[in-house]
């Protein structure tokens, strides 16, 4: 049972880091850093999210910001139209996640049978039919421009909302580990590896697949709503294209089919926005720090497909491997 | 004595090319049939048929005397019916073991439960690993399915498919690209799996002396029709199968 | 009557441009099965390169050309450096594309800064023309008149040159074009730069019609592009040129009678296509 | 004795992790029929799309002349003079008849042009259907068709794949006929399951099992030979 050592591994490290990070704020005071910290929280959730989907189910969605954005309008909506209580959040999320809920299912219903580039297409295609319906409904969203809003005293309080989005990230991963382990999961895993043999085992991979695409929109659609929160504010930008590249960025530097990959992955992500931003004062190429994630991700992509993640248990396994093959290769040499 | 499946005129068309044709078989529980016949036959697209991969164009099959010619892949593999294929067809990312237990996970019906660890299901593990052993995998439980061999590959498609504990077995040349050392091994499992006589089994299978051996009964397909059925030694007696074989007029040098 | 016709040459324009975005992305595709999800980004270059050209020598002429060269040079680098290594893996090749976008669009802002620039059309295309009762606006007219010159360009190389039949013979089966003796990688690659090519020219005529260029241009008109390649049938430039001019006229009308719904009227033929024709409303295949 | 065309020395293939070619050799000489003989699953279509490089070897030696060719792409080894006919034909259906031969002619020469109207001669639906769209063809003809456009392209060694496969008995004996016509202008190796067919037209035999080739000789031999073909070719 290595694997699932190597899992309780994973998860005991995430829990030591976790609750340090529940006692930094206590300890140290750097606005900033509280402020970077809660926007890793906010897309590791967000990042995770894509991970059941890229990585567990083996569904490339170009389209996953339509969810974040669908949380983050909720959010900001009920936050400037009613009064900025604890109540509403509350509101907003389950309005949010009701939404959420029904567009994938319904996205997903229409759309998951298809082939995978057909999928990216049309998934892409859908989250900028969001975008500019955003765009083009003014009178709720206010456009491009976008707008402004309070929040609870409570939330804005800075360290009370580090430790929210700290508690609700650490629960939204060893929710996904459970889930990932559970039976269901288990089906997901084998829809990525073979659709063909999954379902002639029995198993009708299309439910699971929409399934797979609720929760995944779902959580997404939590993020957007911590997001825009964290922001005090909100326009279409929620529904770019970018906010899905930096979903597929973090899972994919971090490691796909991890869970732990995509916190990694938003917390490098993350930091290295704020390292190279910082380096604008130096040379103004440093503005466009996308571009270095741009040409990471590709050659990730290219030539270590698994992630950070994926690379440092292939380096331990080679590393046992070859104790092993000297050992064999003595033994039949 | 009714029988565990049975064709009635079953037929596909691609076109105007006929690749099954008016095939007409029942066969009774338990008993062991293998097909053979030259390349294009349509003995895959038979098993195609059977299992729902493809739709017949016209004629009926009925299961356990219920006529499924249309139900899915799906609802088939839940009645009973598990077919294994030419090409291995296993998940590569995942252990032996955890490929042998998602078909006892399918056996066992547990569908849509997301709340509880695969490893709270211990009598899941148990059943995978005594099929294992049947399958002579012992030992490799914790092995990636990408890095066995082979023919290990190819027992472990049997050992999924013996998992879902399905009355009938459709197996579709098990030893197809096998290094000749690998053979006798599927063979052996094979002849396991037919002395348990608890399942029907419907072998399509080239080597010929492994078929002779297992057989209760041969059929012989020829461009789509079912050309000869009958017990072994009446097959190998059978003019007809033989010039089928050898192309048209083979009596042509030996008369 | 006079409306009517406006908006169909309104969006006959932009069904042309979608067009020749198209051309490149179905072809690449029939032939390699390649998605290419960058192809908004050689689209974006080629209005970049030419205007930049266009402002330096004052020469509308010569700015297309430099677009197309830019294309043409684009098209080379990026298959080379980015699809050929992921040839025959979808996924990689979805998700390399995807990545290249981002990173073609951040190069723009690099190279011609982030602010959106102006672009006027030259003297000789200004103004309109009058037909009777119907004033025509003579930059769509060229636009219309390049567009349909260009299908008919392609049209005939396909049809009746050497090259033209190995690329639809390619399509129908890579490997026995291989079996006759054809270097299936070479023709990929000038299958590939003259779609760059004219992605980069449609860019260009792009840029004075719609009178500013940004650098997040290509995506919009990219997901056009794809909607038409899906109408259309994939590897299909006939059914690619009926469809964009589907896709064209339909959102002109739709922009002038329910703006709201433009869009949407779009997507919605996009995924009755994949769900009910997903190789396309004009391919017969026998 | 004739020279040695095309020699295969213990090639294997796999075809993913499938071990297909375990070992094959055998040789084809100018101007002779050399048929692969077997079982279906024995490995003949695979050894044909070995030497064209459609599927790698992953050990042993192809010559073709003096060269060797196993490692060389598809399209190399086609424009050193071999010809394919895939068991499928291989067929550009939306291309006309035309287009069919001109997408393998490399060029419009006199050599070229002598070759396609000898052919045709053979061929004369093909002449007839000149401008017909391919796919519409009966089966016959389709393997007409394919013949035909592996032959135009200066093809010194023609490979055909059970070219009477699908087809009804009075279109094998015609499509026989034509090779047969064409063996005094090319080599051909031939696999082929029907064996009357083949031992008409053959000069030479292989009979190829489990990926290797386990019997020759004359196919005189094996025409008065019972025991030997039922042995190998039987299902007994």
């Amino acid at each position: 049972m290595r694997v699932s050592y190597e899992n309780k591994l994973g998860s005991i490290i995430f829990l030591m880091v976790s609750c340090l990070l529940i006692v930094f704020p206590l300890v140290y005071e750097d606005r900033n850093l509280l402020i970077i910290f809660t926007q890793i929280f906010i897309f590791a959730i967000f990042a995770m999210s894509y991970d059941i989907l890229l990585g567990f189910t083996g569904i490339i969605s170009f389209g996953h910001a339509m969810f974040f954005g669908i949380g983050a309008y909720s959010m900001s909506i009920f936050m400037k139209r009613f009064e900025p209580e604890m109540l509403y959040v509350f509101l907003a999320l389950i309005v949010g996640v009701f939404l959420s809920a029904i567009v994938s299912y319904v996205v997903g219903l229409l759309t998951l049978r298809l082939k995978t580039h057909y999928y990216a297409m049309l998934t892409l295609a859908l989250a900028n039919l969001f975008y500019v319906g955003a765009e083009k409904w003014r009178s709720l969203t206010e456009g491009a421009d976008g707008f402004t809003f309070r929040i609870p005293d409570f939330l804005r309080e800075r360290v009370n909302f580090y430790l929210i989005t700290l508690v609700l990230m650490v629960l939204v991963y060893f929710a996904l580990k459970l889930f990932i382990q559970s039976p269901f999961g288990k089906v997901l895993v084998a829809i990525k590896e073979n659709e063909q043999r999954t379902e002639s085992l029995g198993f009708n991979i299309l439910y699971y697949k929409i399934i797979a695409s609720i929760i995944a929109g779902i959580l997404a659609s939590i993020a957007g709503a911590l997001y825009a929160i964290s922001l005090r504010f909100v326009n279409t930008s929620v529904f770019s294209i970018d906010i899905t590249l930096d979903a597929l960025l973090m899972t994919i530097i971090g490691g796909v089919g991890t869970i732990i990959g995509a916190v990694i992955g938003s917390g490098v992500i993350e930091f290295s926005h704020y390292w190279l931003t910082s380096l604008v004062k130096l040379h103004w190429i440093f503005e466009r720090w996308i571009i270095f994630f741009g040409i990471l991700y590709i050659l990730t992509v290219m030539f270590f497909p698994k992630g950070i993640v994926g690379a440092l248990t292939a380096l331990k396994r080679k590393a046992r491997h070859e104790k092993k093959h000297d050992q064999s290769d003595k033994m039949t040499g | 004595m009714t029988s565990i499946i049975e064709t009635k005129n079953l037929g596909i068309s691609f076109g105007n090319h006929k690749a099954v044709d008016q095939v007409n078989f029942a066969i009774d529980e338990h008993q062991f049939t293998s097909i053979i016949g030259p390349n294009g036959a349509g003995k895959t697209t038979l098993f195609n048929l059977l299992s729902g991969q493809l739709k017949a164009t016209n004629g009926d099959i009925f299961f356990c005397g219920k006529n499924i010619t249309k139900c899915s892949t799906v609802e088939r593999t839940r009645l009973g019916m598990g077919r294994s294929f030419q090409l291995t067809n296993v998940f590569p990312n995942l252990t032996t073991l955890e490929n042998v237990r998602l078909a006892v996970q399918a056996q066992k019906k547990i569908y849509f439960q997301m709340l509880k660890s695969v490893f709270s299901y211990k009598d899941h593990s148990e059943i995978a690993k005594t099929i294992l052993k049947t399958t002579l995998l012992v030992n490799k439980d914790d092995v990636l399915a990408k890095n066995l061999s082979h023919g290990d590959k190819r027992k472990l498609e049997l050992a999924m498919l013996l998992a879902l504990d399905t009355k009938l077995l459709l197996l579709d040349e098990p030893t197809a690209g096998m290094s000749v050392e690998d053979v006798p091994a599927i063979y052996e499992v094979i002849e396991r799996i037919k002395e348990e006589k608890t399942k029907t089994i419907l072998l399509i299978e080239h080597k010929m002396d492994m078929i002779m051996n297992l057989s209760d009964r041969i059929m012989v397909l020829f461009n789509g029709k079912l050309l000869a059925d009958g017990a072994p030694k009446e097959i190998i007696a059978n003019e007809t199968v033989q010039s089928a074989y050898l192309g048209g007029l083979y009596d042509e040098y030996t008369a | 009557m006079e409306l009517f016709f406006s908006l169909l040459i309104n969006g006959l324009a932009t069904g042309m441009l979608i067009f020749l975005l198209a051309v490149g992305l179905t072809l690449i595709f029939g032939l390699m099965s390649v998605l290419n999800f960058a192809h908004g980004g050689l689209f974006a270059w080629g209005a970049y390169g030419g205007v930049w050209i266009y402002s330096l020598t004052e020469s509308y002429m010569i700015g297309v050309a430099g677009a197309i060269i830019t294309g043409v040079i684009l098209g080379f680098i990026t298959e080379k450096l980015i699809i050929k290594p992921v040839y025959g893996d979808h996924v990689q090749q979805i998700l390399i594309t995807l990545g290249y976008m981002l990173v073609l669009g951040e190069l723009i802002k690099v190279v011609f800064g982030p602010n959106q620039i102006a672009v006027s059309p030259p003297e000789l295309l200004r103004g309109s023309i009058e037909i009777g009762e119907l004033l025509i606006i003579k930059y769509r007219a060229f636009i219309i008149i390049t567009g349909i010159f260009i299908f008919l360009i392609v049209n005939y190389i396909l049809k009746n040159t050497k090259i033209g039949l190995i690329v639809r013979a390619g399509v129908i089966d890579k490997e026995m074009i291989q079996a006759l003796g054809v270097n299936i990688n070479k023709v990929f690659l000038y299958v590939f730069m003259t779609g760059a090519a004219l992605a980069a020219l449609s860019g260009m005529l792009l840029a004075p019609y719609a009178g500013v260029i940004h650098a997040d241009m290509g995506m919009e008109y990219a997901i056009l592009a794809f909607v038409v390649v899906v109408i259309g049938g994939m590897g299909n430039v006939t059914g690619s040129l009926l469809a964009a001019a589907l896709v064209g006229i339909s959102g002109a009308f739709m922009a002038y009678y329910v703006p709201e719904l433009s869009l949407a009227t779009n997507m919605l033929l996009m995924v009755i296509v994949l769900v009910f024709r997903p190789k396309g409303l004009f391919t017969i295949r026998g | 004795m004739m020279s040695t065309l095309l020699k295969l020395q213990q090639v294997e293939t796999y075809i993913e992790e499938f071990h297909i070619l375990q070992g094959i050799s055998f040789e084809a000489r100018k101007g002779e029929v050399t048929v692969l003989l077997g079982r279906n699953g024995a490995g003949k279509t695979t050894t044909l799309r070995t030497i064209m490089g459609l599927n790698k070897a992953s050990k042993g030696q192809i010559f073709f002349g003096n060269e060797e060719i196993q490692t060389l792409q598809p399209y190399e080894i086609a424009n050193k003079g071999m010809g394919y006919v895939p068991e499928d034909q291989g067929i550009f259906g939306e291309l006309t008849v035309e287009e069919n031969i001109k997408v393998a002619m490399k060029k419009d020469d006199s050599q070229s042009l002598e070759r396609l109207e000898w052919i045709l001669q053979i061929f004369p639906d093909l002449k007839k259907f000149w401008q017909k769209q391919s796919g519409l063809l009966s089966g016959g003809q389709k393997q007409m068709l394919s013949i035909a456009r592996a032959y135009v392209k200066n093809c010194e060694l023609l490979l055909i794949d059970e070219p009477s496969k699908g087809l009804a008995p009075i279109v094998v004996e015609k499509v026989m006929e034509s090779i047969q016509e064409m063996k005094d202008k090319t080599t051909i190796i031939l696999v082929e399951q029907n064996f009357m067919m083949a031992s008409r037209i053959g000069d030479y035999f292989y009979i190829v099992d489990e990926g290797r080739t386990v019997y020759d000789g004359k196919m005189q031999e094996l025409i008065g030979n019972k025991e030997l073909r039922e042995k190998h070719l039987g299902i007994a």
